[in-house]
């Protein structure tokens, strides 16, 4: 990485038939947006397990986008409505885990919002890097400048481990946020 | 009707060549600026000037002052009479297939006539309005006998007793402010006037320089860092 | 019952040519049981004038309006048509554009104030049409004006250029509130025509043709009232019958009223409390109140 | 250890303009498993194949990594490229280089190190890909087509000739659509009932044909080649196999209705049909409206009927059947021009396109008459063009055939009436084949055309008049005439949003249909065996139309003549010895695919109904469920190794 400015990487896991779409359509109709997404495709929202979410996190990414269509327009009609589900759960747990709720988002973007994609990312991006880099584990490429190991990140907003109950972190900024689009 | 012999020679007949060399490509740039509206989506349909009330009383109607400010007919527009026909009644801006606000493009292109000086002498709304805005400035509110005074003073003082019957007829009905009404907030008021012109002048060259690069005309860049010598 | 209460914008014509609507406006709305609080410090919004000299100024002013009635915690009601349209464009542009927020952002800074976007801007119409309800107008109507034929007058500014409850093409609030009082609501074609507003005093000729095609329809259907909203509106219709015969030929005797005195009757008010007969063209005879 | 290929694609300047296309390629070489790495022009083309069908051969590959565009584009291409080198075509991962990183991305480095990333994921995954076979699945040789207009009646006729049995569902009493309102058609001014009701009649005579009208498909299960669809019968009261449509009952009825065929300018009695030529010719009762429903006097009907056809008790009939393809063309309707400045509704006289149709038709209301409502003949008339189209307040789409059937109706007032004749337009919009020469024609008949949106239309001295700016003049006009007929826009249907859930497709930003790709794949939609044609899918002339019928006609004829559709081999497996039967996937499954058996206390996955979505995967705690090709595994590889970069 070769400017000294702090760029994100942002893990996505895109739904096959609707956010993949979309952006593809973002590809086709040209749309420019922030080079740090990478994404994972899914068969459906539905398949992406909390784990997967976790090795993300432990794995460097900076930031978690999981990506499905809208209630309602699901290819197998309720996969997303599973997904719906497991967001508010999967958010307490990586808010124990002392990951900033802001680092991980669920979106729905249906195969003609190729311009959503970009909004998502571009605000994404833009939190994160207020946020800083993830202190994950190391990276296996260090040459190549990955995120430098750091104090374990205490979101202000993050529960003290083992308060029980602790309800999901008031400043839910956008993650989830989605969750009743 | 015998028709009649042209006697223009070769050299009389006019040629009409619209002189690109006086189009001002900075306008479009800064007319957006001001009034927040986009004049490149226009398609020239005239729904506005179908819509206007006033359109029959203008040299241009409003979509031919559209097409002039792209392209760059700066003098042109400042100087019709058009513009100052505008009642602002947003007929235009609540039919425009483009979702343009046509009733902000023409307060831009009045206030860009005052200041530049373009004002048509046949016309009184200018002076209606700069004599508004200093009985605004004097009270913070308007007193309507100090307005007519000031506008009469501006245009023609006999107007004054052409408004005699109207005035006595509202002292009878009571409906007449002998002194008038001070806002509390006066000092606020006039504050806030030199703010706007601060906040106006200091980032308003910065803003039509990052509109204008957007619009992507270079030497309209140059035209803005021009003008703005030109008006401090 | 909970009692309903704002800030109120009076406006510069409020205590002046106006006083006969602000007189009205407060009896009535207090016969609705409606509080009304003047907004401490408001100044002039501008009108039709100020912006044409500078929108940034015209913007400016209402924005500082606008913090001052945000401040008392109440929503703002304005019963001019002209504030209206200056009040509530600018409160919208301040939420939505981001150019037009910074730059009064930095001028309210530049005077103290500020402007957070909560407060809500409501016309008297919709007051009585919306937030209190037709029905509980009905309810107060004591003298129901049956027999009366109206045409509902908007004018340009109050369904244009948007407000949350009237199509811009063919609003009806005002069409309701007269309806419930009991009046003859007649078709109105030129109910959002444009009556020329300040033209009057610049372009006399072209404020005359408009308000005589406005009066002149009013007579051909047999209107016996013309309902407004906007004191710029009432005066422009009401107080130049004189040069409209000098130039028409035709002198027209349908008076001009506001909706807040034809409601303030039909609530049983007295008519000195709505200050009715302070207009050009006598409404009693047509009211049946002499 | 695997033996990777790696292919980069230039797509000529698509990937090359913003992605180091060699900086990859050696990138990639450096992995590990990965023993020759590649970069090509096109590699979706032949010779691009090539490479890889010459390395599986010559080097012994037992996996490849293409990347290059979506896989929604081309991973069917080279998976057949893998099969025909003798590789399972599962044994394939692509890295979407194109959509995901050149074409949305300027600066250089970032995006050649996203693809980077991309690439690095896609050869870890492949790594652990398993070969797998393609499943086949039987075809119901049976299609089902939804609506009957053009669009329909074409697609039907054209399957039932292929020789496939059809049934073609139509929501109204008759079939005919949009189509048979119409007078005459552009641009050869042919009648629209001689041209339409030939098809209509070969529908309801065709043997293959099964015709449901006054019906609508209620629910749809199953997928491509296996569609189970009911369909609901709306009760007509008329037994259709005693009534022989002699008209007694119609013309007897004492009681009228306004037509909605007639978009309410004609009247129609309680039992009715809507027009003439109507296929099937059999009325049907308007329940609301008709007295015997309601204070259950008259019955005239009944007591009348020669056949005893008439049946008030009749209900609505619930019918299944199974479908090897869906074809949904349901059509369109008019923007309700009641809202804008135009006058509709507000004057009489004004009327939308689709009401001047019905006046200027023989079988119309008024008799083919062009006539005011005090039943003079107008002596001006105008048409306003771009009525709730192109337009930010409305729809901002064009509607692609109202500049035409508005010179087809200036052509038609002017030869019945004479009239002065003033079409409002933005720009005329002749695209087609004798479009222009027919708009050419209509000038010469000297139809005055002003270039300028209708702005408004108000009443004056008694007339109707038009207030526009002429601005090829430059001037405000209003223009007095004694008629005014809209051009509304076409909008989607206003069921469209349930008719959407019920196919399982999905709908554009403008609320019509989206097709799977709005240039390569007009028919198909994101759902396999689903296709659309027609109005439904956008606004559209007729011939588009037919021509859309036609094409969806062929997409099921290859689907029902293929008789078996390869279905995706990806479903769900269980481990047996791991699952604890506590049975937590069963209620996740919306296919029903996992059934729980008793004897042996666990899980079973019945292979032909699991899709392969994996939702029940993520659910399941022990981790006995997992899903081909999506295995934890394989995700997670891809995980680490795209983050890696």
């Amino acid at each position: 990485m070769t400017g000294e400015e702090f760029e994100p990487k942002i893990l996505g896991f895109f739904c096959n038939w609707c956010s993949y779409a979309g952006a593809d359509l973002a590809g086709v109709s040209r749309l420019k947006y922030p080079a740090n997404l990478r994404i994972v495709r899914v068969m459906c929202s539905g398949r992406v397990e909390p784990t997967m979410v976790l090795k993300a996190f432990a794995c460097g990414a900076d930031g978690v986008l999981v990506a499905g269509c809208h209630p309602g327009d699901c290819h197998y009609q309720q996969g997303n409505y599973k997904t719906l589900r497991r967001v508010p759960l999967l958010e307490r747990t990586l808010a124990q885990f002392g990951i900033h709720p802001a680092r991980f988002r669920l979106a729905w973007i249906s195969a003609n919002e190729g311009q959503k994609l970009v909004q998502v990312v571009t605000e994404m991006v833009d939190e994160i890097k207020k946020l800083g880099p993830f202190p994950g584990t190391r990276s296996r490429f260090p040459e190549l400048g990955a995120a430098a190991p750091g104090p374990a990140e205490r979101p202000a907003a993050a529960p003290v481990p083992g308060e029980r109950g602790a309800a999901a972190p008031a400043a839910t900024v956008a993650a989830g946020g989605e969750a009743h689009d | 009707m015998a028709v009649a012999e042209s006697t223009l020679t070769e050299r009389e007949i006019p040629r009409e060549v619209l002189p690109e060399e006086i189009r001002n490509r900075f306008f479009p740039a800064e007319v957006e600026d001001i009034s927040g509206q986009s004049v490149w989506a226009c398609m020239q349909c005239g729904t506005c000037s179908g819509s206007c009330q006033f359109a029959q009383e203008m040299d241009h109607t409003p979509r031919r002052i559209m097409e002039m400010v792209r392209t760059g007919l700066r003098e042109q527009v400042l100087a019709s009479r058009a513009i100052w026909y505008c009642a602002s009644c947003y007929s235009c801006t609540v039919r425009c297939p483009r979702g343009i606000q046509v009733t902000r493009v023409m307060m831009a292109l009045k206030s860009l006539a005052l200041r530049a000086g373009h004002v048509n002498p046949r016309d009184d709304a200018p002076a209606f309005y700069e004599s508004f805005l200093r009985v605004l400035r004097l009270f913070g509110r308007v007193h309507e006998p100090t307005l007519v005074a000031a506008y009469a003073l501006r245009t023609r003082p006999t107007r004054v007793l052409g408004m005699m019957p109207m005035a006595l007829g509202l002292v009878r009905r009571g409906r007449m402010a002998p002194l008038p009404d001070r806002a509390p907030g006066l000092a606020e008021v006039r504050r806030l006037m030199e703010a706007v012109e601060k906040v106006r002048g200091s980032e308003s060259a910065g803003a039509r320089e990052v509109a204008l690069r957007s619009a992507g005309c270079p030497q309209a860049v140059r035209a803005a860092r021009r003008e703005e010598v030109a008006l401090r | 019952m909970s009692r309903l209460r704002y800030a109120f914008y009076p406006g510069c014509t409020a205590h002046a040519s106006a006083r006969d609507y602000t007189r009205s406006t407060y009896a009535t709305f207090r016969a609705l049981g409606i509080e009304l609080e003047e907004v401490p410090g408001w100044s002039c919004c501008g009108s039709t004038a100020v912006s044409n000299v500078d929108p940034l100024l015209g913007m400016a002013l209402c924005a500082r309006n606008l913090a001052l009635a945000e401040s008392t915690g109440l929503d703002l009601a304005v019963t001019c048509n002209a504030c209206y349209a200056n009040l509530a464009p600018t409160l919208e542009a301040y939420r939505e554009e981001r150019r037009v927020r910074d730059r009064l952002q930095r001028v309210l800074d530049a005077v103290d104030r500020h402007l957070e976007g909560e407060v809500e801007v409501r016309h008297g119409v919709h007051i009585l049409t919306r937030d209190l309800g037709l029905d509980r107008v009905e309810e107060g109507v004591r003298r129901p004006l049956d027999g009366v034929k109206a045409v509902p007058y908007y004018g340009c500014l109050l369904s244009r250029p948007r407000n949350p409850y009237d199509d811009p093409e063919n609003p009806t609030s005002l069409d309701e509130l007269l309806a419930t009082l009991g009046v003859e609501v007649l078709p109105f074609e030129r109910k959002t025509k444009c009556c020329g507003g300040s033209f009057m005093n610049t372009k006399e000729e072209v404020a005359l043709r408009l308000t005589f095609e406005i009066l002149e329809e009013a007579r051909e259907r047999g209107a016996h009232l013309i309902v407004c909203a906007c004191p710029l509106c009432q005066l422009n219709l009401d107080a130049y019958r004189a040069k409209l015969r000098a130039r028409y030929g035709t002198y027209h005797d349908t008076p001009v009223l506001y909706f807040t005195q034809v409601v303030g009757l039909a609530l049983g008010l007295d008519r000195r409390d709505l200050a009715i007969g302070q207009s050009f063209v006598p409404a009693d005879r047509v009211l049946g109140l002499r | 250890m695997a033996r990777i290929g790696v292919y980069v694609c230039h797509c000529g300047t698509n990937i090359a303009a913003t992605v180091d296309v060699a900086a990859v390629r050696d990138f990639a070489a450096a992995l590990p498993g990965v023993v020759v790495a590649r970069d090509y022009q096109y590699m979706c083309s032949d010779p691009g194949q090539d490479l890889i069908r010459k390395d599986i051969a010559e080097m012994g590959l037992d996996r490849v990594v293409v990347a290059s565009c979506s896989p929604r584009m081309h991973e069917p291409t080279f998976r057949r490229a893998l099969e025909s080198a003798g590789l399972n075509g599962y044994l394939l991962e692509m890295a979407n280089i194109r959509e995901h990183v050149s074409w949305v991305t300027t600066d250089v480095p970032a995006a050649t190190r996203k693809a980077k990333a991309l690439v690095a994921g896609a050869v870890r995954r492949v790594a652990l890909h398993q070969p797998l076979e393609e499943r086949y699945a039987d075809v119901t040789p049976q299609a089902l087509v939804v609506g009957g207009g053009i669009a329909g009646i074409e697609a039907a006729l054209k399957i039932a000739d292929g020789g496939f049995r059809v049934h073609l569902v139509e929501k109204e009493p008759s079939i005919g659509g949009q189509m048979a309102k119409l007078d005459k058609t552009f641009p050869t001014l042919d009648c629209s009932a001689c041209i339409l009701t030939p098809k209509m009649v070969a529908v309801a005579q065709h043997p293959n044909i099964v015709l449901h009208t006054y019906s609508e498909v209620e629910r749809v299960d199953g997928f491509v080649g296996n569609f189970r669809v009911t369909i609901r019968h709306k009760a007509r009261s008329v037994d259709m196999q005693k009534c022989t449509g002699c008209g007694t009952c119609w013309s007897k009825c004492p009681y009228t209705a306004p037509n909605e065929f007639d978009e309410g300018l004609g009247k129609r009695k309680l039992i009715y049909i809507p027009f003439p030529q109507a296929v099937p010719n059999k009325p049907v009762i308007d329940r609301e409206r008709c007295v015997k429903f309601q204070s259950g006097k008259c019955g005239a009907c009944q007591k009348l009927c020669p056949t005893g056809a008439i049946d008030f008790n009749q209900q609505d009939e619930l019918v299944e059947e199974n479908f090897g393809a869906i074809i949904v063309a349901t059509g369109y309707s008019l923007f309700d021009p009641g809202r804008g400045p135009w006058g509709y509704g507000r004057y009489p006289n004004v009327l939308t396109a689709l009401q001047f149709e019905r006046m200027v038709n023989a079988s119309g209301p008024t008799g083919g008459h062009v006539q005011l409502q005090d039943g003079s003949t107008p002596r001006a008339v105008a048409i306003l063009h771009c009525i709730g189209s192109r337009d930010t307040n409305y729809h901002e789409y064009c509607s692609n055939v109202c500049c035409m059937y508005s010179l087809k109706l200036a052509h038609l007032v002017k030869e019945k009436t004479g009239a002065e004749v003033y079409n409002f337009y933005i720009d005329i919009r002749a695209f087609g084949k004798a479009y222009e020469e027919f708009y050419n024609r209509v000038q010469n008949e000297g139809v005055y055309f002003i270039r300028g949106k209708g702005a408004e239309v108000g009443s004056r001295d008694g007339r109707l008049v038009v207030r526009c700016e002429d601005t090829l003049l430059g001037k405000y006009r209003e223009i007095p005439v004694d008629m005014v007929i809209l051009s509304p826009a076409m909008e989607p249907r206003p069921d469209a949003a349930r008719i959407s859930q019920v196919f399982g497709i999905q709908r554009s930003a403008d609320g019509f249909f989206l097709e799977a790709h709005a240039k390569l794949e007009p028919l198909k939609t994101a759902t396999d065996g689903v296709f659309i044609a027609g109005a439904c899918q956008g606004p559209k002339d007729i011939p588009y139309s037919v021509a859309q019928g036609a094409g969806a006609a062929a997409e099921v004829l290859r689907l029902l003549s293929a008789g078996r559709v390869t279905i995706s081999p990806v479903v769900a497996q269980v481990a047996d010895e791991i699952c604890s039967g506590c049975r937590a996937c069963l209620p996740i499954c919306p296919y029903h695919a996992l059934t729980y058996d008793e004897g042996v206390k666990v899980v079973l996955v019945n292979e032909a109904l699991c899709k392969g979505c994996g939702t029940c995967v993520a659910a399941c705690p022990s981790g006995a469920l997992s899903v081909s090709h999506f295995r934890t595994p394989q995700v997670l590889a891809q995980i680490e190794e795209v983050l890696a970069v």
